[in-house]
């Protein structure tokens, strides 16, 4: 299959929908992962799979495929949700995540199942990774894309920046990087956009400070972050990550960009579409407890 | 040997421990590579935070930083999990505080594949070795949260380079009130024997305890030795054992080359080469299940130790 | 000592040459080392510890004393020289330099001789190291610079961006990088700006190539340079690293910026001041033959 | 055995291999962090322009974009200094390469104290451990030019991960016109004799040899293996070894823990305890000198693994 331009948006939507529903199920399932960045990404994955990407799922190690290489390798309800939508496995597997003997580890496993592209779990590692897919792809001529999906987090480290300087200079127009930038990670939150000072008692102070409930406020900032993408050498777009339409205008635009890699910010919401976990750091690493989790799919419901 | 049923998790030692000390005046930073929520290292964030500086993912710079304000004087604690620091960080860690001697303690916590649910990428296996190879490092692995709290203090008031792995899950606390005061360089013998000697370190003291306890209904008289202190060994101890029981069974959730294992078999060779058996990790990764379930999956179990026991006895020179 | 605010410029100009003639010395006995990034920083060097920094040789580890954090650590013929000749350690230990039991270590290594501050010899490890010094400073209360000195290959090291953004988000004012910008690494050039392509046969191709003589051009083009430290969240400046005036213009106006770091990027030239090492990759880790240093000491003359 | 006078750094044999390789049709691609010209890797690069990345100074990204390479079907070189891949790239290695089994190739020159004049942050004496501690790569330490070359084509024609390492200075040459073939897992017993075995890899085989000779004129019957495969081992010749000479000396330019000691004193403690004494590196960093002057300074000499020898054969079991 090559990707299936007729899906529309309306459609799409209610893929996502689909998605987000596994992404609390497995989890609550597994009593344990990460549903708050994989929440967020659920319209990039979507467009990917279902609007941009080509690939076969039938011959998921096709050398022309395109790559879609996700960085923030913890976001496995995400990627096993979808690929399970895109027709990689059964829809039942999702069931065994996280669990000893099953096949959807806790932590992405390159090529288990077949399709996933990279092992990861530790963050920084993905746009090296996709950078040596980008340049096989131009060294035997083949015209498949690279796709990278980064975190807050894998902006934050130093390998990031790297391959970022590298895929300017080696100008890897085949690769193409995605930033779900939710300003959460594991700790709080990374900055003050979006962080709710409930009792503003406390000034904004760089390096932040802790809460009363231990998560970090402003553990750090990465703005401004298209400037900096900017200055190692990538085009660049902004913009809101849970927009299909612009989602897909965004990566066809970059697929057509020549002359170096370029890279999407996705502004997005950690936790997106379960209320109680919208913007909220607990979900990271957290699954939803039986109750939460019937309100979840009440709310994800069709 | 005291034994209670509370479980605790050793890495929630950290922060209240290191808030402890610095109100009693010790000169305490901590550098945070946003894990500090899971290390428990914010918990000195909250009470310190013009001492706290969070560095975001960034575990090389973490230690630098760490390192720099060492050299100014500061005692540098900084956290992450066992697969990041030192993985992530190893040149860091040799030239900017194993080389040098800054006064950097990194205390990283998720240690051993009852990390769980993650799965081999979160689970530190290689941890030990990798510090091991950096002599000026003192190498502790806690056996429960009690010595975990008094092995903190220890690194916070000894100058000098320190690595500790603490672990995520609840594991058995084994020194509840028993008046036990960790030592550097001392391992402690949990209880005596002169048939065999097990020597355990982290969670495994406890399952080296428990197969000292199924030994026992066979009639063997078992060492249990908690070694905690992996660098400075207790030589001492060990020359003991292999002299007073002639056989040998360590235990270690982490690759039996480089760690325990390694330390015990080259100390041997060179003096009194006696019979021994490995419990550990071998040529595989980990993988997701539970802490309890991988124990058992990976065969650090009571069970595996007392085979290995009765194994290694019977190869003992008459 | 404080700074030694009465050295006139004519003076730092032959102390530079001093420094100059003990580095080709100092490399040429001992058989190795590395003269390039040494006599490419001998200004900076020269206008910090003589006009700049201040700080007391006989009482290397005063708490309030500037540091001056050397990231490139195999410059070593450059820090020492410079130290000796501020009144640290006779210029006689010169002669020690990278013999078996010398005092001298082929890399620095920390408070060896003291004064020394860093252990280096693996690049991008100065500016996380300048950071530690810069918070403890401001928790201390004391009111001292860090300056750290990093080279085109720190600047490909992702923790030296690591330091950077964490400068910036804890608003370091007191920490000042200069980057001693030559535009040649250990395999050659690192972009095309310095590169004399004598036979110009070959296309500038992205990702460089390897010349006849074993050297690459363009290993790694870190432009725009001055855009991804800004990017960062630090004020820049640009000047030539060899222009006395200019050099200790842009550190005082650096000292009393506020709000967060600054960073100088100085041009200049690798191999500075002896005409056959001027520009030339060879001499990055070669020290001169006893031909070559009796030509160079010619040439620096007073 | 077979020894010449001539004298080859083993790091000059990877770009020639590399080249005629990828002439010879293998799909080769090299990956260069600002170290080729040292490491030789740049003479690839002369002749395969379009399959040379130089990725500037960056280990990290070195090692990332190497499995990305390696995912598409290329076999993935890159190389550096034993300090900086694996110390500044660990956890890549790890995940990167070691867990998913990409097929990349290391090859990191300048190992060991004999890297010389640099002194202490230039020397790798922890490189072997590191690489030990990710089970899937096979490790291997080359004698001399001639085998380094060899073991260069066995990891291009062996699917999976490799870790080479190679040596800045001319080292003498021992397989000159001997016929001699590297085979991943075997040990070449370059001398035989039953009274003492001596395991060396690295230029420290021909201090081997040599000491060999010194205890051949007391009468001593030597048996000398080249440990180049570290791993995997050569259990056979190993455990033959402890049997059939009853007493071991290894010797290596790195660390005593986990190197090719660790190896060879974890493998016998569980099979066969024998009296072992290890010549190496143990408690302290190397120095700037020159290679030689290096060697007698650390101990590595003939002399000392003569004397180790005579240690360790009158602890020997009667
Ligand atoms: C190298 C590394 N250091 C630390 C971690 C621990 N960790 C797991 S997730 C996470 C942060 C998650 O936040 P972010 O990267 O923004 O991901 P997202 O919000 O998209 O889930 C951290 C620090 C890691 N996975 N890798
Ligand atoms: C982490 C690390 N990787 C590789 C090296 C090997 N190395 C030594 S110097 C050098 C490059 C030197 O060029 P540059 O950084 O521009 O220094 P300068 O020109 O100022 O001497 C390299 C790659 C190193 N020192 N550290
Ligand atoms: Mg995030
Ligand atoms: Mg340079």
């Amino acid at each position: 299959m090559a990707r299936a331009q007729t899906v529309s948006v309306d459609e799409l939507k209610s893929i996502a929908k689909r998605i987000r529903r596994h992404i609390v199920q497995m989890t609550a399932n597994a009593n344990s992962g990460h549903p708050g960045g994989s929440l967020s990404s659920v319209e990039i994955a979507t467009s990917l799979y279902f609007r941009v990407l080509r690939y076969d799922p039938q011959n998921p190690l096709w050398p022309d495929r395109d790559r879609f290489i996700v960085s923030k390798g913890h976001a496995t309800p995400m990627v096993y949700s979808t690929m399970a939508e895109a027709g990689y496995f059964p829809v039942e597997d999702l069931m065994t995540f996280r669990k000893l003997g099953g096949k959807l580890q806790g932590h992405t496993i390159m090529q288990k199942p077949p399709g996933v592209e990279m092992s990861a779990g530790a963050l920084g590692m993905g746009l090296s990774f996709s950078l040596g897919h980008a340049l096989a792809g131009r060294l035997d001529g083949r015209d498949y894309h690279v796709f990278c999906l980064l975190s807050d987090g894998d902006c934050q480290e130093g390998q990031t920046w790297e391959a970022a300087m590298a895929s300017a200079h080696h100008r890897a127009e085949n690769l193409i990087a995605i930033v779900d930038r939710n300003h959460i990670q594991n700790d709080g939150f990374s900055d003050y956009q979006r962080f709710p000072d409930g009792n503003g008692s406390r000034p904004q102070r760089p390096g932040g400070w802790v809460l009363k409930d231990g998560h970090t406020a402003n553990i750090m900032n990465l703005e401004p972050l298209e400037d900096k993408w900017k200055a190692f050498g990538w085009s660049t777009q902004h913009i809101d990550g849970h927009d299909f339409e612009a989602i897909i205008r965004a990566l066809e635009a970059a697929k057509t960009h020549t002359g170096g890699p370029s890279v999407v910010v996705c502004e997005t919401i950690k936790g997106k579409g379960v209320s109680f976990m919208e913007n909220n750091p607990d979900f990271h690493g957290k699954a939803p407890s039986p109750e939460q989790l019937e309100q979840a799919l009440k709310e994800l419901a069709d | 040997m005291v034994r209670t049923a509370r479980s605790e998790a050793t890495r929630t030692a950290l922060g209240p421990t290191l808030v402890r000390l610095c109100r009693e005046g010790l000169d305490i930073v901590c550098i945070d590579a946003d894990l500090g929520y899971s290390t428990s290292a914010v918990k000195f964030g909250q009470e310190f935070p013009e001492r706290f500086f969070p560095v975001g993912v960034a575990e090389q710079n973490m230690i630098g930083v760490s390192a720099g304000l060492a050299a100014c004087g500061k005692i540098a604690f900084c956290s992450s999990f066992a697969v990041f620091a030192p993985g992530h960080c190893f040149d860091q860690l040799r030239m900017a505080v194993g080389q040098p001697q800054t006064n950097v303690k990194l205390v990283a916590s998720h240690g051993g594949v009852v990390t769980g649910e993650d799965g081999a990428s979160a689970e530190a296996i290689e941890d030990l070795a990798l510090m091991l190879s950096i002599p000026t490092f003192r190498v502790i692995f806690p056996a429960d949260v009690v010595e975990a709290e008094q092995a903190i203090e220890t690194a916070a008031r000894t100058e000098g380079p320190f690595y500790m792995r603490t672990l995520r899950p609840k594991t058995p606390v084994i020194y509840d009130d028993s008046g036990y005061r960790f030592q550097l360089g001392r391992w402690d013998r949990l209880r005596d024997g002169s048939d065999v000697t097990l020597i355990a370190c982290g969670e495994l003291v406890k399952a080296a305890l428990d197969a000292a306890e199924i030994l026992a209904g066979e009639g063997i008289a078992t060492r249990v030795l908690n070694a905690s202190s992996l660098r400075p060994i207790d030589r001492e101890a060990l020359l003991g054992a292999a002299r007073e029981t002639g056989a040998i069974v360590t235990a270690e959730d982490h690759f039996v080359h480089g760690g325990l294992s390694g330390l015990v078999a080259e100390t041997l060779a060179e003096e009194n080469p006696v019979p021994l058996a490995f419990i550990g990790m071998r040529d595989r990764y980990g993988t997701s299940g539970t802490w309890e379930e991988l124990l058992e999956y990976f065969g650090l179990t009571p069970q595996a130790i007392a085979e290995a026991a009765r194994g290694v006895m019977s190869r003992k020179s008459q």
